[in-house]
């Protein structure tokens, strides 16, 4: 047995996973539109290629990337492009972005895929541009780029690969869910994943709530002998990846780093998945299992659903009471978002849309003062200080935020969990970190605007100066001429380079 | 160059003010002189004068003085402190005593103990203390008027060991909740009683030579 | 600097811009002197003296000094006139000198004074120099006074004891006694009781302010954007 | 249906309210408080109510004069708190007037002139508590005699020292810490053989009962998670290391023993229910192990050589006002920062 | 010997503070105690200026005004000793550190007007201190003033946010936290 | 000469202190030139607190000369774009209070660019000599575009176009620019108990 080790804080809410029926995925009907967000990850957004009006295909490209932080969007079934254009997508901010709308024909006809025989073959840039094509964005929830992920190459490259199956936080049972169904797949993700970063172990991470997955994964792991499963206490929010890192590996990510500057990756079992799909079948990802649960729904559970299904069409197939529910989170109760419009549809990060009744989740407690009694403090994981970065969140004391390390919160929301003050802490930590960036941004701009302000100021100062010699030089031959002697102009002009030569040195 | 210039212009201001604010100060120090001396003297006669009024003397008390070493235990001083004589014509009528009683709540208690020829108490005051506000500080008359109650006491009257608070037996009375301050001064007051009756010749009968 | 009218002298020194409360000047005596009234109104005389001799003073000589020797030659004029005042009244009120202690001679530094000599007589012609002293002046010893009267009353439950020890023997059945059977709230008359009243005061001159403002809440127009000017000049 | 806007996380710990962590407290005070009252009366307790009933009007007029909501507030029993642990702090029988006036301070001058509950960067009844000892000292050191129950007043009596105007004279004695402050030259031993107020097993009569019973309290406290080990126990370690150092097998000057300090006075109280009290403590672990032990050397400082008998009101408001640059320099070593100290 | 320095080193920080006991230099403590950064600059130059004016006024009054007897002339001259050193100080500051010096702003020529500069003068005169002593007095004194204006500072970093009630907010507010400083420190009491 | 001086007290008094005086006022004197010093490098930090929008909506031409006026002591509270956290940074900086924003120096507004709608644009070239920081491209007779990136929004662009064809747009917006704001107290949600008023506001 692999040993493990704790982490700092940590809090143990009520799990709730039952409901959900992990082990169970069902398809979701197919809905008659899908609405997809050009923007399903973190990055630049994508560029669509298609227009209002063009056929598309299941599989087919409609979005193409744009820059090279940033991943492509395809189509999860056959239809019409019906529109593009802003339409509430599921972020917190509750704000619209581009979409590409499709009406589906209901033919579900798809491209043709063409998968790699024999990837330990190829090269690792054309697996890692087949991970891009493939639309492959962390599917643990933060949506970053794999690709990148993957290529990023740190000093003494990758010696461990992850795959966080934690899973902590409440409700959710997606990835339990994959890990119970799609076991082996997983490990031949994991097996790709590590031969594309050349890790020489994979560390398969699950939380001992979970014995089925771990009987299955154990099962699985044998086809691969550098994997081990490694199973742990269960504790929110383990599942963090800076935090697994230390509970598996008792090493910690720098302040400001990420997993690869330790040699460490880690992936979400759905994300090796993806990736073993895309390359093995050369299927772009285009659904995804999501978590469908809450007491407000008559039949919770796990389903396969396609990008771009709006919620509401997801809930209403699990018989969504919409009158005892006052609030629908898309992810789970510790870490999603509420959703502001059931026509948001579901993305790559979506895993799980929860639909709590209104005792089951009631609403936020008005918020009290602090009284500095230091119990979030002992819930963080990153060891902060929550009740001081509140204090200097509300004194929008930024130098003060720094020192505290503000950016190193993971807003994992342990804090505000345990807070008898009922204080919404983690919304104080991301208005900090927003402004916080806001400021840096806003520094470098000035700083540019500064260098090109005195630029111009100073181009403008010789250009001026130039001018007066010009016009002293005009003058002065003329005065030349007047006076009549050999060669005047060459003389004004010898005069006139003199004069501008002190100038200049007297600048 | 211009260090010197500015230099000299800063020096002959300055100068220049220092001089008009000095000799104005000067002036002013040159008519007060004398009735500075002359308060700063009544101030300090005055706690001599309400232990021995005028008309019980005829010196000044202030210009009778005498040394007080530090060596005795009965006065306990730190330091060498000054005594005073009333005398009316060449007769000693009283004396004042410098005492200290240490062992007040917090640090030393200084007192100006009075003693009478005949002697009785002639008055207690109570020059410097640490005493809690609103407790132990009614030992000043200013407070309370308890200090007047060793006037005319002997140390026959009441008996030796009379002289103590109420509490510990004796006749005086204490503050409601700090016995400590009037322990140490009734303590105090009596080892005055004490020394000036061992010292009573070279107290009392004095020479015209030996004084001042 | 315009000189100001008269009236806004006074309304700055005894209101808007008193020294103790709202300059925050001369604290030190102002707290640690005014445990009684009688002391307080020793020093409040004694400083009014001293910022109005100062005040004069200063504008006198504010066109000859130069910068360096500026503070310098202020501070001599000012400890001129405390030295002054102080040798008159250790001649003629010595008891309160002696109460007074240190803090007579330390009128020198009073923030106020040389604050006062700075940023009003060295750049106003004599008269309203003078009445900005004689202000000012009156605006800090009305602090002292109240502050005094406060910390007398809470900490012995009589006010204007002891005024024999200025006024001479005909102040002395001067004192007030309000509550005769009273505990005295001896904080008051501790050094924290003369911070804490002080906030008080300054607190209590806010909730004052609030209301006036308040109740004459003129609305004056401003024109936003009016004082811009073109950074990059004339366009051809 | 209205979708709400809100922020993550959407749960939270069932039961943990400001209203919650204070019935602990509250809870908490109970045995402590019955000690007293077997050896003291039911002095204390009826301090305790008159002087929550006060502090409950006090914190509604505050309340009220700042356009606050005061439903909410005085439901968090905070004051509640501030006005028992005052309340414990004084002399049983104290006249009602005392108990007005320090409630008043300390919930007007401790609490609401620097924003109510959270924002006071001093300890609310500490402050009323110190105020109370500078201005009424002689109310303030009028404890009565501990006799166990039986021969304590009755409860007419401690109704008849509220509010008949003498203070409960007959029957007050000095306190062993009044007694250790003004031994004179007395050796410890001799001391504490000396008086009847000093022949308790361990620290005066009745008093090591009472410190007892209050740990008991603490610990349970701790147990509870209310608040952690690192106050109480700095400020303990710091007083038995202070104690034993100063300890000179008892001579007259010395500085008594330490099992003394530990169970006299308000130790046991201080370390566990005053210097715990989160919002005017530091606020990191570590901070607030040197907020305790700060406040220990200091209470052994001023029990020993100081003017005060008892120092844990005033070593408390003292480390109140350094805690902000304690907090200032000791942070706890945030997740991902040790390494990269380690490399520079 | 030592041990009466110490004794007398204590008593200036602690029992006898400047500031929160003795009522000294207030107006800078009032003035200069809203970030601690500056507090910080503030003690260092007060330290500075407090302990060498002690000293130069000792000397100034031993050496000059004493032989001479013109004792009535210590104000006067002391005074213009400390404005002297201040002015001076605050050249220097100028010239080598902009920074500390524009944060000090009006508050280094108002150490001339600090009353604990001249007061910690007269106080050596009053209680006859010789050399060591006024320099021990002066470095006491200082360090003193720096560590309340320090802690202060902290502390009014703290308050910016609190829920200060708006008549309270500002000079009301650090007036009353000083006050119950000041209450913390009379516990001091009879320390030495 | 000596013996009249010592002799007299006045004048006795005047030797000593005058002596001293001499004595010190040549020290500053010399102090005063051999310290001296020239500029003053805090304009250097204070310009780097401002934004740089190089409106000159404080009354000077540009950042930096309000900057240094900051340090010669105008108040800090006349640039718009920088706002109430430029104020509250100079505030800290120079360690006074922070006093609310001069509306006669204009108001606080959500930062911009310039878009000029390049069909309609005669390319006179006017915009570009406008421009403080050289972010417009063009050349005379043809069409102008303005390079985001470097546009300060200053708006001094839009008054020389003769066709009004110079835009301000936000600068910010859409979910790549938000963030959460605040909780304020103001929603239901985010109630803060202790408020009264907002309570009854809300209800
Ligand atoms: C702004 C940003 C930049 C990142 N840059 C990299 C990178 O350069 N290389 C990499 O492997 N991962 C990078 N990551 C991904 C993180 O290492 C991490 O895997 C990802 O944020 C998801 O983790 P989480 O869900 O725990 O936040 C980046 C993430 C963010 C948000
Ligand atoms: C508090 C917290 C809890 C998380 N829990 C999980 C989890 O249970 N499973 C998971 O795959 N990712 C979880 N993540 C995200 C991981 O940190 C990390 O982003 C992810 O494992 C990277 O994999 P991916 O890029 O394949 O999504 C969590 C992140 C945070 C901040
Ligand atoms: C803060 C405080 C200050 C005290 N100050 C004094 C004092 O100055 N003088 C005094 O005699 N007792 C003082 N006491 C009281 C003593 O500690 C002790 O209680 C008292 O002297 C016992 O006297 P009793 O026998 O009259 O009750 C003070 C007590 C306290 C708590
Ligand atoms: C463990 C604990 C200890 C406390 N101790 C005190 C205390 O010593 N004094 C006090 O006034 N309030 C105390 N309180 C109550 C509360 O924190 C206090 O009312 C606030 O200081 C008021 O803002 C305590 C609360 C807790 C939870
Ligand atoms: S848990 Fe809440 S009340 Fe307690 S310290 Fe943290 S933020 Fe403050
Ligand atoms: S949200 Fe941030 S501060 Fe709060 S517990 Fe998580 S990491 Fe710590
Ligand atoms: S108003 Fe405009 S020019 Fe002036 S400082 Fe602000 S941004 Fe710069
Ligand atoms: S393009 Fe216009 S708005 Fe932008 S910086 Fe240039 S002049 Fe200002
Ligand atoms: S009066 Fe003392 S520093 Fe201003």
């Amino acid at each position: 047995m692999r040993q493990i080790f704790d982490i700092h804080g940590g809090i143990h809410p009520p799990e709730r996973k039952d409901m959900s029926n992990p082990g169970w995925v069902r398809d979701c009907d197919m809905p008659s539109k899908l609405i997809l967000p050009v923007t399903q990850h973190v990055g630049s957004p994508a560029r669509p290629v298609v227009e209002v009006g063009d056929i598309v295909l299941g599989g087919q490209m409609i979005a193409e990337a744009q820059g090279p932080v940033s991943v492509p969007v395809h189509a999860p079934s056959s239809g019409t492009v019906t529109a593009i254009e802003a339409r509430a997508v599921p972020h917190a901010s509750g704000l619209t972005d581009t979409c590409i709308e499709i009406s589906l024909d209901g033919r579900d006809e798809w491209v043709g895929f063409e998968g790699l025989d024999n990837w330990r073959d190829e090269t690792k840039a054309a697996l890692l541009e087949r991970v891009r094509l493939a639309g492959i964005a962390g599917l643990g929830g933060a949506g970053f780029p794999t690709a990148i992920k993957l290529a990023s190459d740190r000093d003494g490259g990758i010696h461990t690969l992850i795959i966080n199956g934690t899973e902590c936080e409440p409700y959710i049972t997606a990835d339990d869910t994959v890990m119970q169904c799609f076991a082996q797949q997983i490990v031949e993700g994991a097996e790709i994943l590590s031969h594309m970063v050349g890790a020489e172990t994979v560390l398969l991470a699950v939380e001992d709530n979970k014995p089925e997955a771990v009987d299955a994964m154990r099962q699985a792991a044998e086809a691969l002998e550098m994997a081990e499963v490694v199973t742990f206490p269960t504790k929110y929010p383990s599942g963090g990846e800076k935090q697994l890192i230390e509970i598996l590996l008792n090493a910690q990510v720098p302040s400001g780093g990420i997993p690869a500057d330790i040699g460490v990756l880690c992936q979400n079992p759905s994300t090796a998945i993806a990736v073993r799909d895309a390359l093995i079948d050369g299927k772009p990802v285009t659904h995804r299992i999501t978590t469908v649960t809450g007491r407000s729904l008559k039949d919770p559970g796990n389903r396969r659903v396609m990008l771009g299904t709006p919620i509401k069409e997801l809930l209403d197939t699990a018989g969504f009471n919409a009158d005892s529910a006052d609030r629908v989170i898309h992810g789970g109760p510790m870490m999603g978002f509420a959703v502001t419009d059931l026509d948001m549809p579901v993305v790559k990060i979506t895993n799980c849309v929860l639909a709590p009744t209104r005792t089951e989740i009631p609403p936020p407690q008005p918020q009290q003062a602090c009284i500095r009694c230091g119990m979030c403090a002992e819930a963080c994981p990153a060891s902060l200080l929550p009740q001081q970065l509140y204090w200097y969140a509300r004194a929008k004391d930024q130098e003060q935020l720094e020192r505290h390390n503000l950016m190193d919160c993971i807003e994992c929301g342990a804090c505000a969990y345990v807070c008898p003050s009922h204080i919404p802490l983690v919304q104080y930590y991301r208005s900090a970190k927003g402004s916080l960036r806001e400021t840096a941004k806003e520094k470098v701009r000035s700083d540019n605007s500064r260098s090109r302000f005195e630029a111009r100021q100073e181009r403008l100062e010789r250009e001026a100066a130039e001018r007066e010699a010009m016009r002293a030089a005009r003058k002065a031959a003329a005065e030349a001429r007047a006076q009549a002697g050999d060669d005047p102009v060459q003389a004004a002009i010898e005069r006139a380079k003199a004069k501008k030569a002190q100038q200049e040195a007297e600048q | 160059m211009r260090v010197i210039v500015s230099s000299l212009v800063g020096a002959s201001l300055l100068a220049a003010f220092a001089a008009v604010g000095s000799g104005l100060v000067s002036g002013v120090y040159e008519q007060t002189k004398e009735p500075i001396a002359a308060a700063a003297r009544a101030a300090e006669a005055k706690q001599l004068l309400e232990i021995f009024p005028h008309e019980s003397h005829d010196n000044e008390l202030i210009d009778d003085g005498f040394v007080v070493d530090a060596e005795d235990s009965l006065l306990a001083l730190r330091e060498p402190g000054t005594g005073y004589r009333a005398r009316r014509g060449n007769e000693v009528t009283g004396i004042i005593l410098p005492a200290t009683a240490r062992d007040g709540y917090s640090g030393d208690i200084r007192l100006l103990v009075g003693i009478g020829r005949d002697g009785a108490v002639a008055g207690v005051r109570v020059l410097s203390h640490r005493e809690t506000p609103g407790l132990g500080d009614k030992i000043e008359l200013k407070k309370s008027d308890w200090v007047l109650s060793f006037d005319d006491k002997t140390l026959g009257d009441p008996a030796a060991e009379k002289w103590a608070v109420i509490k510990d037996g004796g006749e005086f009375d204490a503050f409601t909740g700090a016995t400590v301050t009037p322990r140490a001064v009734v303590a105090a007051v009596k080892s005055a009683m004490e020394y000036s009756k061992n010292n009573r010749s070279a107290l009392f009968e004095i020479r015209e030579a030996n004084k001042s | 600097m315009s000189t100001p009218s008269y009236g806004q002298i006074t309304h700055n020194g005894l209101w808007k811009n008193n020294p103790a409360l709202v300059q925050l000047l001369g604290l030190c005596p102002l707290l640690a002197v005014t445990a009684s009234v009688v002391n307080a109104l020793g020093l409040a005389i004694a400083t009014l003296f001293v910022l109005v001799t100062s005040n004069l003073c200063v504008s006198l000589i504010r066109n000859v000094v130069t910068d360096s020797i500026r503070l310098p030659a202020f501070v001599l004029i000012i400890a001129a006139a405390v030295t002054g005042t102080e040798l008159l009244m250790q001649a003629y009120a010595y008891e309160l000198y002696q109460i007074l202690g240190i803090f007579l001679p330390l009128i020198t530094t009073n923030c106020v004074i040389l604050g006062r000599a700075d940023a009003f007589a060295a750049k106003n012609p004599l008269m309203p120099a003078v009445a900005d002293g004689v202000m000012m002046g009156l605006g800090f010893g009305l602090v002292l006074l109240v502050l005094g009267a406060i910390r007398e009353l809470l900490g012995t439950g009589a006010v204007m004891a002891d005024m024999d020890l200025l006024l001479g023997p005909m102040a002395k059945g001067w004192a007030l006694v309000v509550a005769s059977d009273y505990t005295g709230l001896l904080l008051a008359i501790l050094p924290p009781g003369a911070f804490i009243i002080t906030g008080l005061l300054i607190a209590a001159k806010n909730v004052i302010d609030a209301r006036i403002e308040r109740a004459n809440k003129a609305h004056v127009e401003v024109q936003t954007g009016s004082k811009r000017v073109r950074v990059t000049g004339e366009i051809a | 249906m209205s979708l709400m806007h809100v922020s993550s996380p959407h749960v939270h710990k069932p039961g943990s309210s400001v209203e919650q962590v204070m019935k602990q407290v509250l809870l908490a005070t109970i045995p402590g408080v019955l000690v007293l009252t077997w050896f003291f009366g039911p002095g204390t307790i009826i301090n305790i109510v008159f002087g929550s009933a006060l502090a409950l009007a006090f914190e509604a007029w505050a309340l009220w004069l700042r356009a606050k909501d005061y439903k909410m507030p005085l439901r968090d029993h905070s004051v509640i708190v501030t006005a028992t642990l005052l309340c414990i702090a004084l002399p049983p029988y104290a006249p009602w007037w005392l108990i007005a006036v320090g409630i008043g301070v300390s919930v007007l001058l401790g609490k609401h002139v620097f924003g109510g509950l959270g924002y006071n960067p001093f300890n609310p009844a500490m402050v009323g508590y110190v105020v109370l000892l500078v201005s009424f000292p002689l109310q303030m050191s009028s404890w009565t005699e501990p006799r166990g129950i039986g021969e304590v007043p009755g409860i007419v009596d401690a109704f008849t020292a509220l509010f008949a105007a003498s203070s409960y004279d007959a029957v007050t004695a000095a306190t062993p810490l009044d007694l250790f402050r003004q031994n004179s030259g007395m050796l410890f031993d001799d001391l504490m053989q000396s008086k009847a107020e000093l022949t308790g097993p361990i620290a005066g009569l009745g008093w090591d009962w009472v410190n007892l019973a209050f740990l008991a309290g603490g610990i349970w406290l701790l147990r509870q998670r209310i608040f952690t080990w690192h106050a109480p126990v700095g400020m303990l370690a710091a007083l038995t290391i202070c104690a034993a150092l100063g300890y000179d097998d008892g001579s007259s000057t010395g500085g008594g023993s330490v099992l003394f300090h530990l169970f006299s006075g308000a130790t046991m109280f201080g370390a566990f229910f005053i210097i715990t009290d989160p919002v005017s403590s530091a606020v990191s672990n570590k901070g607030r192990l040197i907020f305790g032990a700060m406040v220990g050397i200091l209470v052994y400082l001023i029990r020993v050589h100081g003017n005060y008998p008892d120092a844990v009101a005033f070593g408390v408001l003292l480390l109140n006002f350094a805690a902000p640059l304690i907090d200032q320099y000791t942070q706890p070593t945030v997740y991902g920062t040790k390494k990269v100290e380690a490399d520079e | 010997m030592l041990g009466d320095f110490a004794v007398l080193l204590i008593a200036a920080v602690l029992v006898n503070n400047f500031v929160l006991v003795q009522f000294l230099g207030l107006c800078p403590f009032m003035g200069v105690s809203n970030k601690l950064d500056t507090a910080i600059g503030m003690s260092a130059a007060t330290t500075f200026v407090l302990t060498l004016a002690s000293v130069c006024s000792f000397l100034t009054y031993r050496y000059l005004l004493e032989p001479l007897d013109l004792t009535y002339l210590r104000t006067l001259s002391f005074i213009l000793v400390i404005a002297v050193v201040v002015q001076f100080t605050e050249m220097v500051v100028r010239k080598t550190s902009p920074l500390l010096h524009r944060v000090l702003g009006v508050y280094l020529p108002l150490i001339t007007t600090n009353c604990a500069v001249l007061g910690v003068a007269l106080l050596n005169i009053n209680q006859a201190h010789n050399f060591m002593e006024s320099l021990i007095y002066g470095l006491g004194a200082a360090l003193g003033f720096s560590l309340v204006l320090v802690l202060f500072a902290a502390m009014r970093e703290r308050l910016v946010v609190a829920d200060v009630p708006e008549p309270f907010q500002g000079a009301a507010i650090g007036m009353i936290t000083a006050g119950l400083a000041s209450l913390a420190f009379m516990g001091f009491a009879g320390l030495v | 000469m000596l013996d009249v001086i010592l002799g007299n007290p006045i004048l006795l008094a005047l030797a000593a202190l005058v002596g001293m005086a001499i004595a010190f006022g040549a020290l500053l004197g010399f102090a005063a030139v051999r310290f001296e010093v020239e500029g003053n490098p805090l304009s250097d930090q204070i310009n780097a607190i401002l934004p740089q929008t190089q409106c000159g909506q404080c009354g000077y031409p540009g950042c930096r000369p309000y900057a240094e006026a900051i340090a010669d002591g105008d108040s800090i509270n006349k640039c718009p774009p920088g706002g109430e956290d430029t104020i509250q940074a100079l505030a800290n900086l120079l360690d006074v209070e922070p006093e609310p924003l001069d509306v006669e120096h204009g108001v606080e507004a959500e930062p911009t660019v310039a878009y000029i709608r390049e069909d309609e644009c005669i390319g006179c070239t006017k915009c570009i000599q406008a421009c403080p920081v050289d972010a417009i491209l063009g050349a005379a007779k043809l069409m102008h575009t303005v390079i985001i990136d470097e546009c300060t929004g200053c708006d001094l662009c839009v008054e020389p176009c003769p066709v009004d064809c110079i835009d301000m747009i936000p600068r910010k917006g859409g979910i790549q620019h938000w963030y959460w704001p605040l909780p304020d107290g103001k929603t239901r949600e985010n109630l803060i108990a202790t408020d009264r008023s907002s309570e009854q506001a809300a209800a």
